[in-house]
C-alpha cells in the first residue's frame, strides 16, 4: 500500500487568500494512500522544506504530493527537497494550485473543488512513479554566438576568455553592428566606434575566437551540450588570405552609386566593397547583385587590378558543419521602416530623417565628416524638430512598447546638433522623457538646461513641406492643448525598435520561444532572464527587448557566464523524461512487434533497431530500441505505439490513466 | 455600479477613455482646436477623471459643437480612441440634459432643422431646411446674398423633393425616439 | 459593348444644391457605359447632423437604403457624395461589427438584417473603367490640378477601407488619364469645414483659405473634388474663403466627372458648369511656336 | 429553479507552449471558469486518443486538447502528429457517435495567456449550452469502458 504524503502550500495570501487549504489538507488525508497532509504558509521556505524532509522519514513515505505553484516554477526545488529526505527526487509531483488555480478563479467553493481534484491528480500519479535515475551526456565545450555587434562581441570575449573556443557568426560582411554606425553614446558623449574598435580588434585576434562574418546559421540540431550547428560561410568572391585590404578595388570599380548601408543611404559605395574603414576583416565582398561582372558577364576590373591577386570570382559557398555545447543568441534588432507613417512625410521629403540617419551626419567618420547638414541641399539646419515615438508606444500603425533608448538618443541628437550647429533650435516633441538609467537623467537636463534644448509635450500630427522648409504640427499639451506649428529645416523621427528580420523563422529553427513582436523570450521575466526555454541557448543584447549598449554589455556578460557554467560540469544531468521500450521475459521478449511507427514519428531520430537472438545468435525477433542519449521525452512514439510496448517514464500510460480515473 | 459618462460611453459606444494617454495628437490635427474653448485630448481628459465636475464642464463645452466630425484624429490616434464617436455621444448627452453651450445655438439649430427637414419629407429639402434654420436662430439675413444667385444657377430648389417613402422615415424616427426613452428609463 | 450595372444612392445634394455633380456624372456614366440604377424611394443618409445628434437614427437611415437597394438585386451600390457614402459605409461597418447596435437598428426598422450591398464612391466607380477612359479622350484636359479628396472619403480608414488614408492618389490617376497634371500638395485631405457651411461660415472660410493657397501655391490651375460638400464650400462659399486669402483667388473648382466629362467632349452645358459661382476658365497656354525650318 | 448544470471540464495540454501559457494566465491574474482540470503531458504528440475517451468515459462533459502552434514545437513536430492524428480520430469519434462540439482542439503558446483563458471560458460555455453528457455515462455506467 502507497504511503503518500501531502503538502500544501499556503504561498502567503496568493493560494489560502482563494483557496480553502484546510479543507485541501483534510480532504487530501480521505484519498486512498495518503497517510498524511499538512498546509504550511511557505513550503518552500527553509521550514517548509525541512518539513518535508522530515515527514519523508517518519511517515516512511513513499511519494510525495506539493501543492503550490507551478511545477514549471519549484519541480526542481521539491525534487531536491524529496532526494535530501531519503527518497527519489522523481516520486515527487507537484499540484499547481496557484497559477492553475487560486489565481485565475473566484475565491467560491468550486475553486477549493478544483484544489482538491489537482491534489487526486497528483496523488493518483505519484502512487504509479517509479525511482527514475538522471541521465548523464557529455558535453562539447565550445560555443556558437549569433551575432557579431556588441552583444555578441562581448559574449564571445567573456567566454573566449574563460578558456572555451568560440564561433562568431554574423550576417554581415563585417563585425560591429549598429553601434559601430553610432556617433557618440550616451550618457556620456563618448565616441562609439572609439571604444568599440578595439573590442572588434581583440574579438578577431582572440586565440580562442574564430569569425565566421558573411556567414549565416543554415540549421541546429541536437540538444545542450551536443548541438550540431550548420553554418553557411557566403562567398565572397575575395580569397581571404591574400586580400591584403588595400582598397584598390573598390576605387577602380566603375559601379560607384549604390546606396551605402553603412551610412544608411546618405552616400554611396561601389560594387565591391568594405562596409566601412574599421571594418573587421578589412576584407571586401562583391555585390552579387549590383556586379557588373555577374550582371553583364564582363568588366572583371577589380580582378585585374588587384595587386594580389585575391578576387575569385568562381568562388562558391561553404558549408560547415560545427560540435557545439551551448548557443548564445545576439542578433540585435532593426528600427522600424516608417513609411507607413505618411502623416510624417517620410520617404517623401529628404529632409525627414530617422535617428539612424541622424547618427551618421553626427559622426566623424559619417559622409559629412560629422557636419550637420540637410540630406536635400547640404545646408546646415537652422531649425530641426525631434519626434519622439515614432512608432513606439502606437498600437494602430506601430508597436504598443516603449522603444526603451529613443529618449535618451533623443536628448543626445538634440544636444549634438546644439553643439554643433550654433545658434539653431532643436524642439524634441515628447510624451513622456524615460531616463532611468545611471546619470541618464542628469544627461537630459543637461540638454535642457545648458544646452537649451526645447521639450514641447506633445505629439506630432503632421508634417508637410512648404516652400523649402517643413512645417511641424504639433501640441503643447502642458500649455491646456495649444496647438504648435513649427517651421524646420530638418526632422528626425525617433523610430521604433523592432525584432530582427528573420527572427521568427531563426527562432523556430533553433526552438527558442519568442513573445508576439518576434523578440525572443527569456525562461522566466525576472528570474532566468538570459535563458531562454530551451537548455543550452542563452540570450543577449536587442533580440530580447529594446536595449541600450550598458544593459546589453551586462547582459552578454551574465550569458557568457551561463556558458561558461555549463561548460565547467564535466558532464551533464538530463531528466529521465525518456520513452523505453518494454521486455520481457521469453518466450514473449517484448510487445514490440517491430512496426517501427514509433521510428517514423519520433522528431530525433532516437529509436534503434534492436535485434533479439538466442544463444546461437539467431535472431528472434527484432524490436525497437530507445537511444537515451537522443530521446528528449515527447511521447510521440508512445501514442502511435500499436501495442503499447513503448512507454514513457514520468508520464506513462498507467499514470495518466490513473490521473483520469479519478476527474 | 459606475455611471460615470466614461463608464457609459465604454457600454454604450464601446469607446474607452481609460485607453487615452495624453499625448495630444488629435488635438495636434485638427482643424477645428483653435476655435474649441477645450482641446480636443482636454476634452477626453474631462471624462478620464469620472468626476461629475468636469463632466459637466465637458458637456457645457463649445468644443463639442465645434468638432466638424473629419476623423483626422482617430486616424492617427495611436491607441484607436474613437473621439468623433465621443463627440456624438458628448453632444447627444448634452442635449439629454439641456446643458449645451448657448453660443452653439445656431449650430444645433442647424442639426435640428437638418434632421426635421429629414424626418417630414424623407429627403432634405434644403430651401424649407434653411428656412426653418433661420427662424430657429434668427439670422434672417444671413446668407441672403448667395441665395439669389444659388437660385439662379439652379442650385436652390423651392419645392421639396418626392420620392421617398415619408410614411417609412417618420416611422424609423419615432421608433428611435422611442426607443431611446426606453433606454433612459 | 458591355456595360457596367450599378446601384445607384444620388443622396440629397445632387438632387438639390449639388445638380452640377449629378448631371456631369450621368453624362459620364452615359459616355463610359456605366448603368446607374437608382434605388427606389430612397431616403436621406442623416448626413452628419444624423449622426451628431441622433446615433440611432444615423445608422438606421443609411441602412434603410441599402436594404432597398437589397431588395431590388443590387450587389453594389455607388454613392458620389462623399458624405453619404460614408454615412452608408459606417453603417455596413457598425452593424457588421457590433451585434447590440444591429439589434437596435433591426428593432428601428422593424427587420433582419442580411447581408448588405457593398459601398463604394464615385472614385472606386471610375477606376474600375479608367483604362476605357484613355481611347475616348477627344479632347486632353492638359490643366495642373490639385486633386482635392477631403475627410469622408478616405476617412476612417478601417470603415472606408479606400485608398492610403494619408496620401491618396486614385483620383490623381484619374486626372492623369484624361491629360491633367495633377500636383503633389499638402492638403488633399485637409477637412474644408463641411456642415458648417451655414452654421459657422467663417471656420469654412479659415479652412478654405488654407487648403486654396497651397493649390495655388503650387501652381494649380484648378482644383478638382468629388464632394458636394468640398465643391460648394470651396466655391459657394468662395467669397467668404477670399475674405481669409491675402489675395482673392478665382480658381475654379470642378468636379472629378467635369474633369471627365470635358476630356471626353461632353458639351460645357450637360456637365453644370454654369452652376458654378466661380466660373470655370483656365488660363490661355502659350501657343506652341512652330519652328518653320 | 434547478441549480445551474456545471460541466467538467477535462484539458490535455503540451508542458512548453499551453501549460506555460496558462501560466502567464496565472501571473496575469486573468479569471476564468474553474470547471477544467489540467492533465499535464509532454508534449501533444503524446496524447494517446484513448485518453479522449477515457476522459468521457469517466465523467467528463467536455475535453481541451491545446499544445504549441504549428511550427513552435518545443519536440520539432509533435504537435503535427497530434493534429494529424486528431484528423483521423475525429472521423472515427463522429461516427461511434461522439458529440464533436464536446472536443475543443486549439494551439495556445507560452505568451498567451489572455487565449487560455478566453479558450476555457468559450470552451465550457458551449458545453454547459450543451448540457451533461449522459449518453456516454450512461453506456459507461454499464460497463461499455
Amino acid at each position: 500500500m502507497a504511503r503518500v504524503g501531502v503538502f500544501i502550500c499556503h504561498c502567503g495570501e496568493n493560494i489560502a487568500g482563494t483557496v480553502d487549504v484546510n479543507a485541501v489538507a483534510k480532504a487530501a488525508l480521505d484519498m486512498p494512500g495518503v497517510v498524511h497532509a499538512i498546509e504550511y504558509k511557505y513550503m518552500c521556505s527553509d521550514p517548509g522544506q525541512t518539513m518535508l524532509k522530515d515527514a519523508i522519514a517518519e511517515k516512511k513515505l513513499d511519494g510525495v504530493v506539493v501543492a503550490a505553484c507551478s511545477p514549471r516554477m519549484h519541480e526542481p526545488t521539491f525534487r531536491r527537497t524529496a532526494e535530501e529526505g531519503g527518497l527519489n527526487p522523481y516520486q515527487c509531483e507537484m499540484a499547481n494550485l496557484r497559477e492553475h488555480c487560486s489565481w485565475v478563479h473566484e475565491k467560491a467553493p468550486p475553486t477549493t473543488d478544483k484544489a482538491i481534484d489537482l491534489v487526486r491528480l497528483q496523488v493518483e500519479k505519484v502512487k504509479r512513479n517509479h525511482p527514475l535515475k538522471p541521465i548523464r551526456v557529455p558535453i562539447t565545450k565550445k560555443a556558437l554566438v549569433l551575432g557579431g555587434g556588441i552583444a555578441g562581441i562581448q559574449a564571445a570575449l567573456d567566454i573566449a576568455n574563460t578558456g572555451s573556443p568560440v564561433l562568431l557568426v554574423e550576417k554581415s560582411p563585417s563585425i560591429g553592428g549598429h553601434m559601430s554606425q553610432l556617433s557618440e553614446t550616451f550618457p556620456t558623449l563618448d565616441c562609439s566606434q572609439c571604444i568599440l574598435t578595439p573590442r572588434m580588434v581583440e574579438a578577431a585576434r582572440h586565440a580562442n575566437i574564430t569569425l565566421y562574418t558573411y556567414s549565416e546559421l543554415e540549421k541546429l540540431e541536437g540538444f545542450i551540450g551536443n548541438f550540431k550547428a550548420t553554418i553557411r560561410k557566403k562567398a565572397r568572391k575575395i580569397d581571404e588570405k591574400l586580400c591584403n585590404g588595400c582598397g584598390v578595388c573598390q576605387q577602380k570599380c566603375p559601379v560607384k552609386k549604390i546606396p551605402d548601408e553603412f551610412n544608411e543611404g546618405l552616400s554611396n559605395r561601389a560594387a565591391i566593397y568594405v562596409p566601412f574603414p574599421q571594418a573587421v576583416p578589412n576584407k571586401p565582398v562583391i555585390d552579387l547583385a549590383n556586379c557588373t561582372y555577374y550582371k553583364t558577364g564582363k568588366c572583371k576590373a577589380c580582378e585585374k587590378l588587384c595587386p594580389t591577386k585575391a578576387i575569385r570570382f568562381d568562388q562558391e559557398d561553404q558549408i560547415e558543419v560545427h560540435d557545439i555545447g551551448a548557443v548564445v543568441l545576439a542578433t540585435g534588432y532593426k528600427t522600424m521602416p516608417v513609411s507607413n507613417f505618411s502623416e510624417y512625410g517620410y520617404g517623401k521629403y529628404k529632409d525627414v530623417i530617422d535617428g539612424m540617419k541622424f547618427e551618421r551626419l553626427a559622426s566623424a567618420s559619417g559622409p559629412t565628416g560629422g557636419a550637420i547638414r540637410r540630406p536635400s541641399d547640404g545646408n546646415a539646419p537652422q531649425h530641426v524638430v525631434f519626434i519622439a515615438c515614432a512608432g513606439s508606444r502606437d498600437r494602430l500603425k506601430g508597436v504598443p512598447y516603449c522603444s526603451k533608448i529613443c529618449c535618451m538618443y533623443t536628448a543626445k541628437h538634440a544636444m549634438l546638433y546644439q553643439h554643433k550647429v550654433h545658434g539653431g533650435t532643436a524642439t524634441v516633441f515628447y510624451m513622456d522623457v524615460r531616463a532611468a538609467g545611471k546619470n541618464y537623467d542628469e544627461f537630459v537636463r543637461r540638454a535642457v538646461e545648458d544646452d537649451g534644448v526645447k521639450y514641447v509635450r506633445g505629439r506630432v500630427s503632421r508634417v508637410y513641406e512648404d516652400n523649402g522648409q517643413l512645417v511641424v504640427k504639433g501640441v503643447d499639451t502642458l500649455l491646456g492643448g495649444e496647438q504648435v506649428e513649427i517651421r524646420a529645416d530638418m526632422v528626425v523621427l525617433a523610430t521604433a525598435v523592432q525584432a530582427q528580420d528573420g527572427a521568427e523563422e531563426l527562432a523556430q529553427t533553433l526552438h527558442v520561444s519568442y513573445d508576439p513582436y518576434k523578440f525572443f523570450a527569456e525562461a522566466h521575466p525576472k528570474l532566468r532572464p538570459v535563458e531562454t526555454n530551451t537548455a543550452g541557448i542563452f540570450l543577449a543584447g536587442a533580440c530580447q527587448a529594446p536595449r541600450d549598449i550598458p544593459e546589453t554589455v551586462a547582459q552578454a556578460s551574465g550569458a557568457a557566464v551561463k556558458v561558461a557554467g555549463l561548460f565547467s560540469q564535466p558532464e551533464l544531468t538530463r531528466e529521465p523524461i525518456i520513452a523505453v521500450v518494454d521486455r520481457q521475459p521469453p518466450p514473449v521478449f517484448s510487445h514490440c512487434v517491430g512496426c517501427f511507427l514509433c521510428k517514423s514519428a519520433c522528431p530525433y531520430q532516437a529509436i534503434e533497431e534492436e535485434s533479439i537472438k538466442n544463444r546461437q545468435g539467431d535472431v528472434l525477433k527484432v524490436v525497437a530500441k530507445v537511444n537515451p542519449g537522443l530521446c528528449q521525452g515527447c511521447g510521440t512514439c508512445v501514442s502511435t505505439c500499436r501495442t503499447k510496448a513503448i512507454d514513457l517514464q514520468g508520464f506513462s500510460n498507467e499514470q495518466v490513466f490513473a490521473e483520469l480515473m479519478c476527474i | 455600479m459606475s455611471h460615470s459618462l466614461a463608464a457609459r460611453l465604454e457600454k454604450e459606444d464601446e469607446v474607452s477613455v481609460a485607453d487615452c494617454y495624453q499625448c495630444g495628437k488629435c488635438t495636434a490635427g485638427c482643424p477645428a482646436a483653435e476655435d474649441m474653448d477645450v482641446a480636443p485630448s482636454q476634452v477626453v481628459r474631462l471624462l478620464q477623471t469620472e468626476s461629475p465636475k468636469h463632466e459637466e464642464r465637458a458637456l457645457k463645452s463649445m468644443a463639442i459643437w465645434m468638432c466638424i466630425g473629419c476623423e483626422t484624429c482617430v486616424t492617427r490616434c495611436p491607441q484607436e480612441v474613437d473621439l468623433p464617436r465621443t463627440m456624438d455621444f458628448l453632444r447627444q448627452e448634452s442635449l439629454a440634459r439641456n446643458l449645451a453651450n448657448q453660443d452653439a445655438d445656431d449650430v444645433v439649430a442647424f442639426h435640428k432643422s437638418f434632421l426635421k427637414s429629414v424626418e417630414k419629407a424623407g429627403r432634405l429639402f434644403e430651401f424649407g431646411m434653411v428656412g426653418d434654420y433661420k427662424l430657429r436662430t434668427g439670422h434672417l439675413f444671413k446668407d441672403l446674398g448667395i441665395a439669389p444667385t444659388m437660385f439662379f444657377k439652379g442650385k436652390l430648389g423651392l419645392l421639396p423633393h418626392g420620392g421617398a417613402n415619408k410614411r417609412e422615415v417618420a416611422e424609423i424616427f419615432a421608433r428611435a425616439r422611442a426607443a431611446k426613452k426606453e433606454s433612459q428609463t | 459593348m458591355s456595360s457596367l450595372k450599378v446601384g445607384y444612392y444620388p443622396g440629397c445634394s445632387l438632387v438639390g444644391s449639388s445638380r452640377d455633380f449629378a448631371e456631369s456624372l450621368h453624362a459620364v456614366a452615359e459616355a463610359l457605359s456605366i448603368e446607374l440604377c437608382e434605388i427606389p424611394e430612397w431616403n436621406c443618409c442623416g448626413a452628419s447632423s444624423g449622426h451628431m445628434i441622433d446615433h440611432l437614427v444615423s445608422i438606421a437611415l443609411p441602412i434603410n437604403v441599402l436594404l432597398k437597394a437589397r431588395k431590388a438585386g443590387m450587389e453594389q451600390v455607388m454613392a458620389p457624395c462623399a458624405s453619404c457614402y460614408n454615412r452608408l459605409a459606417t453603417a455596413s461597418h457598425e452593424v457588421a461589427t457590433s451585434a447590440k447596435t444591429r439589434q437596435q437598428v433591426e428593432e428601428v426598422l422593424q427587420t433582419k438584417i442580411d447581408k448588405l450591398p457593398k459601398v463604394m464612391n464615385v472614385i472606386e466607380l471610375l477606376a474600375q473603367v479608367a483604362d476605357s477612359i484613355g481611347p475616348k479622350v477627344t479632347k486632353k484636359f492638359e490643366q495642373t490640378v490639385a486633386c482635392y479628396y477631403g475627410c469622408l472619403l478616405v476617412r476612417p480608414a478601417k470603415v472606408t477601407g479606400f485608398d492610403k488614408t494619408e496620401d491618396p492618389v486614385e483620383m490623381d490617376k484619374l486626372v492623369a488619364a484624361v491629360g491633367g497634371k495633377p500636383i503633389d500638395w499638402n492638403f488633399k485631405t485637409e477637412c474644408c469645414g463641411a456642415s458648417f457651411s451655414i452654421s459657422r461660415t467663417c471656420v469654412v472660410g479659415r479652412l478654405g483659405a488654407k487648403i486654396m493657397k497651397d493649390a495655388i501655391d503650387r501652381k494649380a490651375e484648378a482644383i478638382v473634388v468629388a464632394c458636394p460638400m468640398c465643391h460648394s464650400n470651396l466655391d459657394l462659399r468662395r467669397g467668404e474663403v477670399n475674405r481669409h486669402m491675402e489675395k482673392a483667388t478665382d480658381v475654379p473648382v470642378l468636379f472629378i466627372t467635369q474633369v471627365i466629362g470635358l476630356a471626353l467632349g461632353i458639351p460645357e452645358k450637360k456637365l453644370g458648369l454654369a452652376r458654378h459661382f466661380v466660373p470655370v476658365k483656365f488660363p490661355a497656354k502659350p501657343v506652341a511656336t512652330q519652328v518653320v525650318q | 429553479m434547478a441549480e445551474q448544470f456545471e460541466p467538467k471540464m477535462t484539458a490535455f495540454v503540451c508542458n512548453w507552449c499551453t501549460y506555460a501559457g496558462a501560466d502567464l494566465t496565472g501571473t496575469s491574474r486573468i479569471k476564468y471558469q474553474a470547471n477544467v482540470r489540467v492533465i499535464r503531458l509532454p508534449c501533444t504528440g503524446r496524447i494517446d486518443f484513448m485518453m479522449v475517451l477515457k476522459a468521457f468515459s469517466r465523467g467528463s462533459d467536455g475535453v481541451i486538447i491545446s499544445g504549441c502552434h504549428p511550427n513552435d514545437c518545443h519536440y520539432t513536430s509533435g504537435n503535427y502528429h497530434a493534429r494529424r492524428r486528431w484528423m483521423v480520430f475525429r472521423d472515427l469519434l463522429d461516427f461511434v457517435g461522439i458529440d464533436l462540439e464536446r472536443v475543443t482542439f486549439s494551439w495556445v503558446s507560452a505568451a498567451e495567456g489572455a487565449k487560455w483563458a478566453e479558450l476555457v471560458n468559450e470552451a465550457t460555455n458551449k458545453v454547459r449550452a450543451l448540457g451533461p453528457y449522459k449518453e456516454i455515462q450512461q453506456l459507461a455506467a454499464v460497463g461499455i469502458d
